[in-house]
């Protein structure tokens, strides 16, 4: 019943047997599931989404241009924190890695556990974001508070650890704003020994509730060639059958040394590459996040939390492309330099920029509540959007 | 058909799973609290509203600096090597007389990043984090001690010292042009300053 | 491939278009090409068994100052698992680009964006328009010598 | 009652309207009370507490702070709306739905209209919302109002059949459409309940429950208003007393349905201990509690699913519970005709 639904064209007669009217919908810039101000113009023959144009930019707050007008490389860091600030940590983590490759900077392993410890909390944060708001997409509220609830307790160990509870200015180029408090190691670990439990249940409430598959496998399928012109990325990549993370593929920091799993969309209630499988990625991501978490947690080495600075921070000129994995996808920085202690330019890839790029191809065709499915599978934040 | 009926049973069941977890729920205590009666214990590194503890600011226009949204502005006026403007508590000497000292707390974007170099330590985020207002300028904080009529003061000295120590340095070169062409620099009131 | 040996079949394919390679650079190889002859560069790129530049993985554009406007496109291979950066430099009076969106779809955005913030247009492209600002906003501001509009639809802009 | 009162007042029209207006003494308070539980029950699901302040102990006043809010809102109409539409649309799904407890027979002694079609009636009268609903999302002049008065209209529409046949399978046993009678015919305590007097009508009354819930629009069948697609559905546009009133009549909605399943499927106002707690005090009690039961289900599952989509909603309409509603049907008959 699904198939012919989501594929109007495939459905005989179909635009000939009766005369309809196109309508023009306008979803958003106020809506409550275009997860912010984003609009989508909406072509639509009765239920049926005909085109879908997205209209990005009510969030532009000039992220590039203020960054070549800040005193030093330091201060970019709390706007990066702005970008997607559900995944706060993240953002940080990738512009350091890619400063510090501009300023060919060693930092301590500590560092290295540290970042890695925070950067996976922020994805499990992000990843019960996601899926907690999808479920709300799809119609169930509890979830949603559900996740909630056990993302407070992450951002504890965050405030905890740097004073935050969400913009952190944690992640500093060479280092770190504080070593972490002396009963770090017990939360992070009492933590992960909760969420596990907590997984499952959120899978029996939603994962495997049939009407919430009924509403997501087989909706917005993305395949794997067009995943990839598109240079989507992240769990819409991997939800599309793609064994593809940059945390193992282009390894950065000390991701290297720890063991984890990539999981990939098997299809496995409907098509590869569906909402459901890249909303299970989420899921099976949080998992491993939990592994690593442990893993570097028992890794972590003692020493200092900061590499030895010059007083001011000023590469040498010339550029460098630095990726990282993100929980939305590949966040990118390009950061250029004249050999000056501001930036000359900072261009931010943002993951959820390109993965939107990607909504009006895979909606085509789907009806109006399945549009919304899909936006949420693909799980945007539009301050990253936007910048 | 197999399918057909597998798929009814499917939503009979899972559905009833989902129900047996609220049912759980509905009878586990609730995690959140009753906010301004209950009230969360902040940890010591919680960074919230600034506070700058005058006593001990010398001016230095650090803060400032590292700000990202330029929400600290700071004015300083010299002093004049006659006057003691004391110690702070770390023994730095004050040299200048900060008769401006606003930060737009609703600018702020509580990164911190002008605690780090504060030399003296006397910018610090508290843990104070209800401070909203119905005007916004009330959000504007002037943490400066000095009234405007002693930064006018300030300044006149400042003004009638360099007025007096230009005149001295007319008087040395003109005395200097007219003995000897080797002429000796000044003697700068703050050497150290650089504001 | 090394970056050397994607540098030289690239030279060997394009001859006089590839205007300069830096392969000491940090991380990847850079590669400048002709902008005129840029669509052909990514298509080769794209579709060569030997290179295989499958995903685009950013496009940025560049104000270099001194009246050139650049695109920089950094590419990726899933199958070989290497990259490189290839730029193009157009002048800031006419900043023409053949677009590369029908090579690599994502590009359609990105290359919005360029055109939006920093004033590059793109030859072919199905769809240009803004991309952040309003349609009705003067000015590229990623350009270095942008000056804010005074106002817009009323509005005074400068804060 | 009613010729308790005839006789009192000597006047059948005033006996009328009074009668008339008993159920509202019911279904106001019920409603602020319904919304309140709703919120707790939501909030305890949700490992939160809910309301907490107004009035004091659990915030029990909190719709009543809400509904005098609402009072005093401004009556905003949009400029686009179809004015006489637009004010009338609230008042005929408040109609529709009220006008369904004529029939209910709240106790043994309180029945308004003791007519011998009353099922029936009931049926045919709660079909008056639907074009009430249509009436909101069309003068509303919004798209999204046009989708959720579209959506809702399909889905009651749809959902009448299993409802009717379910409804059929339970007529077929008492042999009556009158709902005191099919009643009294339940008398004896909890085995006489017809859901247990015949193994067919426990699948109905699940069928039933099921094409209720969607008949009143909540989850999962929630798809007319859905607020994750169509913000608000037909009420996105309105606000103020209008909404309140499409408001209460949701929920008088919700507790017609509920006691009309209370009423055939468990015995409504009788005690299910026999002669022991009956009456008519009794009767009342029974009866509410049991309607109050299935509302507290209907709260359950609300906070428990999520909303299935509109081709799904007509899929699980007429391609699993009208057939299952004709298996059930047949089943019942043969039931009546080889046992009795």
């Amino acid at each position: 019943m699904q198939e012919t639904m989501t594929s109007p064209a495939g459905v005989p007669g179909f635009g000939r047997a009766l005369k309809t009217e196109e309508m023009v919908l306008n979803m958003g810039p106020q809506h409550p599931s275009t997860h912010g101000v984003l609009r989508l113009e909406v072509v639509v023959d009765g239920e049926i989404v005909v085109d879908v144009v997205p209209h990005i930019g009510y969030l532009h707050r000039c992220f590039e241009k203020h960054c070549e007008h800040m005193t030093n490389y330091q201060q970019v860091i709390p706007y990066a924190d702005r970008m997607d600030y559900v995944a706060a940590m993240s953002n940080e983590l990738g512009y350091v890695v890619a400063a510090e490759r501009m300023l060919k900077i060693k930092v301590p392993e500590r560092v290295e556990y540290i970042r890695v410890i925070m950067a996976e909390f922020s994805r499990i944060v992000s990843h019960l974001i996601a899926i907690g708001t999808y479920g709300m997409d799809i119609g169930a509220f509890t979830p949603f508070l559900y996740c909630m609830r056990d993302r407070e307790r992450v951002l504890d160990i965050f405030e905890q650890t740097c004073g935050a509870r969400l913009l952190y200015n944690y992640m500093w180029i060479g280092g770190l704003s504080h070593d972490v408090s002396p009963d770090f190691a017990d939360k992070v670990k009492s933590f992960c020994k909760y969420f596990r439990p907590t997984i499952k249940e959120l899978n029996d409430l939603l994962s495997y509730n049939k009407i919430f598959i009924r509403r997501t496998a087989n909706v917005g399928v993305l395949p794997r060639e067009v995943a990839l012109n598109y240079a989507v990325s992240g769990p819409v990549l991997r939800g599309s059958g793609v064994k593809w993370d940059l945390r193992k593929n282009d390894s950065y920091s000390v991701y290297d040394k720890l063991d984890f799993e990539i999981p990939i969309g098997a299809g496995k209630k409907g098509t590869v590459g569906d909402c459901w499988d890249r909303y299970m990625v989420r899921i099976h991501e949080m998992e491993q996040s939990v592994n690593i978490i442990e893993q570097a947690v028992d890794k972590l080495p003692t020493g200092d939390v900061q590499a030895a600075l010059p007083k001011r921070i000023r590469p040498d000129a010339g550029e460098t492309y630095a990726r990282t994995e993100t929980p939305k996808g590949e966040l990118g920085y390009y950061i250029v330099s004249d050999g000056s202690a501001t930036p000359f330019r900072i261009k931010v890839k943002s993951p959820c920029f390109v993965n939107l790029s990607a909504l009006p191809a895979i909606s085509r065709g789907a009806m109006i509540a399945d549009l919304v499915a899909i936006l949420g599978s693909i799980d945007i934040v539009l301050g990253e959007v936007d910048r | 058909m197999g399918r057909y009926f597998r798929d009814v049973w499917e939503g009979i069941v899972t559905v009833l799973i989902g129900m047996k977890v609220t049912w759980r729920h509905l009878f586990t205590p609730a995690v959140t609290i009753q906010y301004p009666d209950v009230k969360l214990k902040l940890p010591e590194r919680a960074r919230n509203r600034l506070y700058v503890n005058m006593d001990d600011c010398i001016g230095c226009d650090q803060c400032a600096m590292a700000c990202p949204v330029d929400c600290i502005t700071i004015e300083t006026i010299k002093s004049t090597p006659d006057v003691d403007l004391g110690l702070t508590s770390v023994g730095t000497k004050k040299r200048l007389y900060v008769p401006v000292f606003d930060i737009d707390i609703a600018k702020c974007c509580y990164c911190a990043l002008c605690v780090y170099p504060c030399p003296t330590e006397c910018i610090k985020m508290t843990d104070v984090y209800e401070f909203s207002e119905y005007n916004r300028e009330n959000l504007i904080y002037n943490f400066a001690t000095m009234t405007a009529a002693e930064a006018e003061q300030a300044k006149a000295r400042l003004a009638a010292y360099d007025k007096e120590q230009a005149a001295k340095k007319a008087a040395a070169a003109a005395a200097a042009a007219a003995v000897k062409p080797a002429p000796t620099p000044a003697p700068s009131p703050n050497p150290d300053s650089k504001t | 491939m090394t970056p050397q040996e994607l540098c030289d079949t690239l030279k060997t394919t394009f001859g006089d278009s590839i205007l300069e390679i830096k392969t000491d650079a940090m991380p990847d190889p850079i590669v400048k090409v002709a902008a005129e002859r840029m669509k052909d560069v990514a298509l080769f790129l794209r579709d060569d068994e030997r290179t295989l530049f499958d995903v685009l993985m950013c496009l940025s554009g560049m104000d270099y100052t001194g009246g050139k406007l650049g695109v920089v496109y950094h590419l990726h291979s899933m199958k070989w698992n290497h990259k490189i950066v290839i730029k193009v430099e157009v002048p800031a009076e006419n900043p023409h680009v053949p677009s590369v969106e029908s090579v690599w779809k994502t590009a359609n955005w990105h290359e919005r964006e360029a055109y939006d913030m920093i004033g590059v247009i793109f030859n072919g492209h199905p769809d240009l328009r803004r991309m952040l600002l309003p349609e009705d906003w003067v000015g590229h501001p990623l350009r270095k010598d942008y000056q804010v509009q005074e106002f817009y639809n009323g509005m005074k802009v400068p804060y | 009652m009613k010729e308790f009162l005839v006789s009192l007042l000597q006047n059948e029209i005033l006996v009328y309207s009074i009668m008339a207006l008993v159920p509202l003494v019911w279904v106001i308070p019920f409603a602020l009370f319904a919304v309140w539980w709703e919120r707790k029950i939501s909030a305890h699901m949700q490992d939160r507490l809910g309301p907490m302040r107004t009035g004091g102990w659990h915030g029990w006043s909190q719709t009543i702070a809400d509904i005098l809010k609402l009072i005093q809102k401004e009556d905003i109409i949009p400029t686009a709306a179809d004015k006489k539409l637009f004010m009338l649309a609230p008042y005929v799904v408040f109609t529709g739905s009220y006008a369904a407890y004529a029939a209910i027979p709240f106790s043994a002694a309180y029945v308004g209209s003791e007519i011998n079609i009353g099922l029936f009636y009931i049926i045919a009268i709660s079909s008056l919302v639907v074009i009430g609903l249509l009436m909101a999302g069309w003068a509303s002049n919004n798209k999204w109002s046009l989708f959720g008065a579209m959506r809702s209209a399909a889905q009651v529409i749809s959902y009448e059949i299993p409802v009717a046949l379910a409804l059929l399978a339970v007529v077929m046993v008492a042999g009556t459409f009158d709902l005191h009678q099919i009643n009294q015919a339940q008398e004896g305590g909890i085995l006489h309940w017809y859901i247990f007097r015949n193994p067919f009508l426990l699948p109905a009354f699940v069928i039933y429950f099921v094409a209720s819930l969607a008949e009143t629009n909540r989850t999962p069948f929630d798809i007319p208003e859905a607020e994750s697609e169509l913000v608000g559905g037909y009420h996105t546009e309105y606000g103020g007393m209008r909404f309140a009133i499409l408001f209460l009549s949701e929920y008088a909605n919700m507790f017609a349905v509920s006691s009309i399943a209370a009423t055939l499927f468990f015995g409504g106002w009788t005690s299910p201990f026999g002669e022991a707690l009956s009456g008519p005090w009794w009767g009342l009690f029974w009866f509410l509690g049991k309607g109050m039961a299935f509302i507290f289900v209907q709260m359950w599952l609300r906070w428990t699913l999520p909303r299935l989509r509109v081709d799904q909603l007509m899929y699980v309409g007429w391609k699993v519970l009208i057939p299952f509603a004709f298996v059930v049907v047949l089943g019942v008959g043969f039931w009546v005709m080889v046992i009795g």
